[in-house]
């Protein structure tokens, strides 16, 4: 961890924060429609899973994508014509906000399906197996998919073939409205990891650093003993669980105290603390992702709409 | 009678059975707590308390087989599935399961269960998300499958799939929610497996039901305009199919389109219109065209999703075609 | 266990013996049909949990189910009736040697789809939390479904909502041909329960003692405790997974040596060791099942086939 | 050419193509040691070993899923599912994630995996085990749909399936294993997507396809001896559905039926049927019949079984019925 990476992961934070708080005002006046996740609040979790990753290492997340797509190196421009659906989007405008996916940065997407994903990770990873090299695969999801299941035959087919799978459970705490004890015989999530005899372990989720030590010392594992590795991040969403979410199910105070663990807020605070960038550095950073942003929404709204070919393209090869 | 929206006319037949017989209950993916995802069963959970709604973790197959199992012992449970797109995560539960252990065990129990799902494109929710996929559901002997286009046939359909002894899957529209309509108070019952002429026409014959008919009457309404006169016939319950309102109309009408949201290929309207020339081919003027969705996964985009899905003018436009 | 529950225990085993054997034959003379899986071996296993619950409590199982239909009080003309296709069969010859079922015996099959019932076992418990009885639904499976998405979705689902479920695996040490270390990350099934912070138990399913007596305090456990329980049986088929299996994956040594567990006879000296019963007594015994056994395959053969109306009955009830 | 049977024929496309390309590999239950639950795999483990033989626990979506994400990859993974009838428990994967990965993600890139599955009644196992819902999948867009109907069509779409880059469910019966026809040896393709006339005729059209076909066959030898000749046209693909073939001999003989061993709501014929009749309805001078599966969940009896399932004398009645 150097310096120059610090403030890259700090800029990438801030850059998923604003995105989504301009996405959330472009959905508000209608330019993007479907179901939107924000993932903010959770942004230490990508951005310091992504950081520790080489870049050969495959990521692979839920509809919650925004975050692990900008961390992976789609640019925000792409990301925002994807909201848009415009055919400069990273899928042409087909996929939208839930399927945020770029094969050329390693990232296989966004999926909408609750836990499908899993069992297609363990397939990426049986891939690498087979073509001998050792990559390994990042795939994350949310504690309410570990209730499916999907989640129980990737686990097990990955422990008993081997396979170089990171499983990162972000777990904050709800499942669309239900709490984990609602949802979950337990409540450590990281418990389910035993009934496969998979090594497993938990770290905050709202400190980038720590999450990034976490990650690279579980790539590692992975990497080096040819075997999938149980990672809960405890982490937790500031906003509704999509646009237009009613939120009965949890108080008020109880986001506003999750609110002042901010994990952007926590990072700078390290950052000055440490004396790894200074107030005007951070200051500077800010007014970066701003025009960036400005620019990416300027971008996607200035995009052509896909031609209606688009349609009847990429469904089948040949 | 009252006038309500769908979504009001399905919470209100929940409701009233849920009054009427306490063996019925609910569950499924954020029913309780959270009111339901598309707002159906909002208040419930407080009137009716965790006994009664029960919120399910994310586990189609618990919530399926959990119904399925409970309705073996006596019970009358309504599982909801979030959207029908989920209902390929417990296939098996359905077609295999609830469609079947009946037959395989030689009628020893009964199987009351409903399945509520909505389906449908248009929200721009993406290919998984968008699904009507109503024709392969109807095609397993054992469940009835229902899909009503009104708030009346809404409310006197659940009704009846809810006392039914069979499993019912009944299938909403996420768009249609809002639709308003005259529902009749109180016990009100419409029969599973009857179709019914919705508007009476002369000219041709429109054989359509859920999303289909809304989009069928607008189109009628406009064709009238021109001097012609759509009869509209609303399946509503896919399986058993009933034919016989479709078949009286044809045979006075002799031309006919089926419109529908799902894909065309091995679609309802194949169905439909094979069944019309096997048992009325001596009234057949025009071949029978089928309207629906083009065989494309559903793209996120709205321009290009609203292309894929049939409009109106497709209604009005083969409707056309068939009196050429 | 008084004397007689124990010879009545020797009879049920001998019988589940008898039958399968004859139906074998039956099934090689071509009077049976489709997929027969026997239950030789195991016999201990169906006939201590069943003799541990109380008529009340509900059974239900997989396709290897002739064992426990004799034990739930399915006689065997009923039993030997449905494997031959008959209207006299329990399902009217509907249902086969994979679909036993009886309501009226509280037996509820059979169930051909792997894991498919443990979500509906869930499912008769809640309905009888529903209606406010202490019932329990005990469910049995074999090792290789433990492995499907079904086993997590259920066992997760009768944690949460405290059912009156006792889950029994029998580890028969194969899923077909796939022994269960080659397709289970963990070897103690038992340890699959940890993820639900379900109790769990080990027993030796060839001794038809020490099953009932696991069964009996679990059952009460379960009653008792409104929860679940996960009881994994140690046992082994003698035959091949179905009629008709190769048996290319594992040695004839290895099953010889298992069959001088013979669980039969490991009983037949308890209990002439224990002098709970004289060689003329289990004679006898035996000399009874092949009575019924032979008495069954003639009502079972005089039996009419179902008349070609029952292909639409019990599809629909209205 | 060799003489062989379906096994044969299969088992040695499945070869023949491993030896081919060392991206393809094979994974499902007891496809390695057992050798395969119907012997096609039968010799594979020992020469390929567990690398490329590997034997799966069961978890229908760990195999489909781990096929896809190997696909997506790079590789070109044959999953076999034990049965179709196994397919409604990865239903997801295969008609959610197989069919649609490619479009959602704008085409980045291909999912060049085969399922097999075996399917068909008429073995006594009950009503979740001997289904042929070919039609279900047929549904959706995004999955190319393979089922042959002779040994010679097996080898060669089958070597075509694993190098297509696209998803192919590929359906085999378990019936017609031991049918035996000619088969050219080594590089042999047919092409997905083209039916083919089996036998020619001109008095009637029977479209077919899988087991329909040997059934056709032996009802138009009868038929013939009456001094009718059926014209067979084999769909061997599902979808994409070739129609040119089917509609070239119908507009010879203006009549048609056809034969499916799936059940007849939604089924393949009605597909058939309505697409003749709008392509070439002047030509139609007898409505089209289907011969398909009674509309229940088979039963174990044999007797039962054997009466839900089309038969040959089905075949012929419905063949003079058109003619009539
Ligand atoms: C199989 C399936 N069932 C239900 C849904 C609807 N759904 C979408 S997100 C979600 C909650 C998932 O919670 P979690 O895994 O904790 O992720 P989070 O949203 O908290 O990031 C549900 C129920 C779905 N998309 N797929
Ligand atoms: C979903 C599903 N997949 C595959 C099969 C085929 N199959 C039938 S039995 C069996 C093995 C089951 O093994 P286990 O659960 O250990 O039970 P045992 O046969 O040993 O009693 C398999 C793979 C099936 N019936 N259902
Ligand atoms: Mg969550
Ligand atoms: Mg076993």
């Amino acid at each position: 961890m150097n310096k120059g990476q610090l403030l890259d992961w700090y800029y990438q934070m801030v850059l998923i924060r604003r995105v989504e708080e301009r996405g959330a005002e472009l959905y508000q006046a209608g330019k993007i429609g479907g179901f939107m996740h924000l993932y903010i609040g959770q942004e230490a979790v990508s951005t310091g899973i992504v950081a520790a990753r080489e870049p050969r290492d495959r990521l692979i997340t839920a509809y919650r994508d925004h975050g692990v797509a900008l961390n992976c190196g789609i640019s925000a421009r792409e990301v925002m014509a994807e909201l848009l659906g415009k055919i400069t989007g990273m899928s042409k405008g087909k996929g939208g906000s839930m399927h945020m996916a770029s094969v050329e940065k390693n990232m296989w997407g966004g999926h909408a399906i609750v836990g499908a994903h899993l069992p297609i990770a363990a397939g990426m990873a049986l891939g690498d197996q087979y073509a001998g090299n050792d990559n390994v695969t990042i795939c994350m999801f949310g504690d309410g998919a570990t209730n499916i299941g999907y989640f129980h035959e990737a686990l097990n087919l990955s422990k008993i073939w081997n396979l170089r799978v990171l499983w990162v459970c972000e777990n904050n705490k709800y499942g669309m409205g239900t709490a984990v004890e609602r949802a979950s015989a337990v409540v450590d999530i990281r418990q389910k990891a035993e009934a496969y005899a998979m090594k497993n372990g938990q770290v905050d989720g709202m400190d980038v650093v720590k999450v990034y030590q976490a990650a690279k010392e579980t790539i590692d594992f992975v990497r080096r003993e040819s075997q999938p590795y149980f990672l809960e991040v405890i982490t937790y969403r500031f906003r509704g669980h999509s646009m237009g979410d009613p939120e009965r199910y949890r108080r008020p105070e109880e986001v506003r105290q999750w609110q002042e663990n901010d994990p952007i807020g926590i990072f700078r605070r390290y950052l000055l603390e440490n004396k790894l960038a200074d107030q005007k550095t951070l200051d500077e950073i800010e007014a970066r992702v701003e025009r960036d942003v400005q620019d990416a929404v300027e971008f996607a709204e200035a995009s052509p709409e896909p031609p209606l070919q688009e349609l009847y393209t990429d469904i089948f090869v040949d | 009678m009252a006038r309500m929206t769908m979504r009001e006319a399905i919470s209100q037949a929940l409701m009233e059975e849920m009054d009427r017989d306490p063996s019925v209950f609910i569950l499924g993916e954020e029913v309780g707590v959270w009111g339901g995802t598309y707002a159906v069963t909002k208040g419930f959970y407080d009137k009716y308390g965790p006994k009664r709604v029960k919120d399910t973790p994310i586990a189609e197959n618990a919530i399926i087989g959990a119904a399925i199992g409970a309705a073996m012992v006596g019970q009358r449970p309504v599982a909801e599935l979030m959207t029908i797109n989920f209902a390929f995560s417990a296939m098996d539960m359905i077609v295999n399961q609830a469609a079947k252990l009946r037959y395989m065990f030689g009628g020893q129990f009964n199987l009351p269960l409903v399945i509520r799902a909505v389906g449908g494109g248009g929200r721009q929710l993406g290919a998984t998300h968008s699904q009507t996929p109503d024709a392969v559901f109807a095609h397993f002997p054992g469940l009835k499958v229902v899909s009503p286009g009104t708030p009346a046939d809404a409310k006197g359909l659940l009704k009846s799939a809810i006392r039914s002894d069979d499993p019912v899957l009944f299938i909403e529209h996420a768009t249609m929610y809002q639709v308003r309509g005259e529902v009749p108070e109180g016990e009100y019952l419409e029969p599973i497996g009857k179709s019914k002429i919705q508007r009476p026409g002369r000219d041709l014959t429109i054989v359509t039901y859920c999303k289909g008919l809304e989009l069928s009457m607008k189109a009628a309404e406009e064709l009238a305009r021109e001097g012609i006169e759509a009869e509209i016939v609303d399946l509503r319950t896919l399986r058993p199919l009933d034919m016989a309102p479709v078949l009286e109309s044809f045979k006075k009408t002799n031309r006919a389109i089926v419109v529908e949201e799902g894909w065309k290929s091995f679609g309802v309207g194949s169905e439909v219109a094979s069944r019309i020339y096997e048992q009325a081919f001596d009234y057949v003027d025009a071949p029978i065209l089928r309207v629906a969705q083009k065989e494309v996964p559903l793209p996120y985009n709205r321009t290009l999703e609203q292309a894929a899905l049939p409009q109106v003018a497709d209604i009005i436009a083969a409707a056309k075609e068939v009196l050429r």
